[in-house]
């Protein structure tokens, strides 16, 4: 019991990696899908961060010129601070998809096989 | 003292949660969004003060200006959403309703 | 105590991950992400890292809501029910999760100080901080100097996914089924809410001036270029709800935020150019100035600047683009 | 403790119940309206409870500066949003539940 609350974060980001994997997967309405695979890289942030956490530590940010103290690690906050605002983009990305996708076929979900609407645009 | 009320703030936050979870309608979740985003700002501020790290403030500032443009990012939703039933819906016919209203049936109002 | 809370707070954000995503309507699904992104930047603080939690405070509670909605407008918002169970998708789901939960077993304890993630070049970058850069903040110093190479890719990334939503549903893109013209009420804004409008107004100016600060101080307290790009696209998205969508874009067109998205990036370049002109590697800053430290410094105030103008002008290009779409 | 302890313990004590109180109401209360009601009015207050209990702790310091930024901020928006979503709500026709209604539903 006390090793499962000493790695409580990663068993956290484990179940989290998979209901963002389960909706990406097995969802069919496209949005869903963005929105578990939004999870899937809060679950890999969640990870990173966890791993860089030194017990006792504080922020990486040095309070009055005491260099001495215990830090957490900066590194995997670093990465994961540019992978949130990459996230975003690639979620626009996706939804600008979806709202294409939309217009072109009337429907967002990937059940059977699309039919084009007459008169509407294919996408070019 | 303050854990005491950080405690507090916690519990409210898993009841704005549980009323966010069960909706039933869509202004439910939005009210329980924005008070998630006060007590989260809230929350916040008294972890600062247990660290005793007064910069971890700036977040909370942080959230509370972002937590008002997301319940106004809401609002225009609802608008556009009004819009465009207006525009879709043949006139006369009634429009604009939540869309999930209370599903409990309220007796007796149509027969008054 | 901080443990107990972030336990007890990670344990809401499963509980709100599987609402969010067991939920029919969509809307409730954007809800309840709004409120799984507050509680993982909650997380993110308690973890120590003040400077993420800022980011996904902005950027995914904030920002991505927005986006989320302006697409749901788009594209509606109930999610037809599945026809028959997803077998194949759930067999994956069910192999991958044995896997994960195989390799998690062996993670180390939380906290621990003696994992290759510490011992590695962490431990190095606290006495290169204080010899090189000289700032408090070890993330600014990382991101910006160390791993400058990084955040310039990242920076590129950001630039590209403009782009391309861009070329999707941007004001040239072609716009599929058309709709008969609502323009006028749809670019309305919040105006008849005056009470919104009003409270709305007086917050411009401080959100404005608060991303300035998140800007420019973000060598000493949690903060830098990303966080405050994503604050100040925050602010005049603020404006175009109170105002109607034009109205945020007479003040900065789109035209010159496409010049802020590329002109930021060629900033960033730019500064490694001029290193690499006057001597240096490219991005090593020392060259700039006499004084190392000072050069150091001053490269990233630069490339700072530089990411905050590429990510406020990317941001709102998106936004600009997705709130016109509804409009035509 | 000095007399600035007691006044500042107190006061989170009384934030962290009207927050609590609030909480409550949000959840138990039977429509949209009376839950925005027990929820932005505690907001307020408790809000304005522990974010003074914080202050008197930091005494006269930058975070105090902060913390009364905070609390206008939240002051001002916190109102207006529980304004905007009952406007919002009553305007799509979602009508507030009647005393006599919820009268007639505990009748058998």
């Amino acid at each position: 019991m006390n090793a499962f609350l000493d790695a409580f974060n990663y068993w956290v980001f484990a179940v989290l990696l998979m209901i963002g994997f389960y909706a990406v997967m097995a969802r069919h309405n496209l949005i869903k899908k963005l929105l578990g695979l939004s999870v899937f890289q809060a679950a890999v942030f969640l990870l990173f961060i966890s791993m860089g956490k030194v017990d006792g530590g504080t922020a990486p940010i040095i309070l009055g010129d005491n260099w001495d103290a215990v830090f957490s690690n900066p590194l995997p906050q670093v990465l994961i601070l540019t992978a949130i605002v990459v996230g975003i983009s690639t979620l626009a990305l996706g939804l600008a998809i979806v709202v294409r996708i939309k217009e072109a076929y009337g429907r967002i979900s990937d059940i059977d096989a699309p039919k084009v609407k007459s008169g509407a645009d294919t996408p070019s | 003292m303050m854990i005491g009320a950080a405690v507090a703030i916690a519990v409210t936050m898993f009841l704005a949660l549980l009323r966010a979870l069960m909706g039933p309608s869509v202004y439910d979740r939005v009210l329980a969004v924005n008070m998630f985003g006060t007590k989260t700002v809230l929350l916040l501020s008294v972890v600062a003060h247990i660290a005793g790290r007064s910069d971890y403030l700036d977040l909370a500032l942080a959230y509370a200006l972002i937590n008002f443009i997301g319940v106004l990012a809401v609002l225009e939703f609802f608008r556009l959403r009004k819009v465009q039933q207006t525009k879709e819906a043949p006139p006369g016919e009634a429009v604009g309703a939540a869309d999930e209203v209370d599903e409990r049936p309220i007796p007796g109002e149509g027969g008054s | 105590m901080t443990g107990i809370l972030s336990g007890f707070i990670l344990s809401l954000a499963v509980l709100t991950a599987l609402g969010a995503m067991r939920a029919r309507n969509l809307f409730a699904s954007v809800m309840l992400m709004g409120i799984f992104s507050l509680l993982m930047a909650a997380e993110f603080l308690l973890l120590d890292a003040p400077d993420v939690a800022l980011t996904e405070a902005a950027v995914g509670a904030g920002i991505s809501t927005v986006l989320l909605l302006s697409a749901l407008a788009l594209t509606g918002e109930e999610e037809k029910p599945q026809p028959r169970p997803p077998w194949i998708g759930l067999a994956a789901v069910i192999i991958v999760t044995a896997i994960v939960f195989y390799a998690v077993k062996d993670k180390p304890m939380l906290g621990d100080p003696n994992t290759p993630v510490q011992t590695h070049v962490a431990a190095e970058y606290f006495p290169m901080t204080r010899e090189f850069v000289d700032i408090p903040n070890v993330v600014t110093a990382v991101l910006a100097s160390f791993r400058g190479y990084d955040t310039l890719g990242e920076v590129i990334v950001v630039l590209t996914a403009a782009i391309g939503v861009l070329f999707l549903i941007g004001p040239e893109a072609p716009v599929g089924r058309k709709s008969p013209p609502t323009l006028r009420q749809a670019s309305e804004g919040l105006k008849h809410h005056q009470p919104v409008r009003i409270v709305g107004k007086i917050a411009i100016p401080f959100i404005l001036l608060f991303a300035l600060y998140v800007q420019f101080h973000g060598e000493y307290s949690p903060g830098g270029g990303f966080q405050a790009g994503a604050l100040f696209a925050a602010a005049i998205i603020l404006y175009g709800l109170l105002e109607g969508r034009p109205a945020a874009a007479s003040i900065i067109p789109t035209r010159i935020l496409r010049i802020m998205a590329a002109g930021g990036a060629l900033i960033y370049g730019g500064v490694g150019v001029v290193t690499l002109v006057l001597g240096g590697n490219f991005l090593e800053y020392t060259v700039l100035n006499d004084d190392p430290v000072v050069a150091q410094q001053f490269g990233i105030i630069v490339i700072e600047a530089g990411v905050g103008i590429t990510v406020a002008g990317v941001l709102l290009a998106i936004y600009h683009a997705f709130a016109a779409r509804g409009e035509t | 403790m000095t007399i600035i302890d007691w006044i500042s313990g107190a006061l989170g004590v009384f934030g962290g119940f009207f927050v609590l109180v609030g909480g409550i109401g949000a959840l138990r209360m039977p429509d949209v309206y009376t839950r925005l009601h027990a929820s932005s009015l505690t907001d307020t207050l408790g809000s304005l409870c522990i974010l003074g209990a914080l202050m008197l702790q930091a005494g006269l310091s930058l975070a105090t500066l902060k913390l009364a930024a905070i609390l206008i901020f939240l002051l001002f928006t916190s109102p207006v949003s529980s304004y905007a979503l009952g406007n919002a709500a009553l305007l799509s026709g979602y009508e507030p539940r009647q005393l006599r209604t919820l009268e007639r539903e505990k009748r058998p």
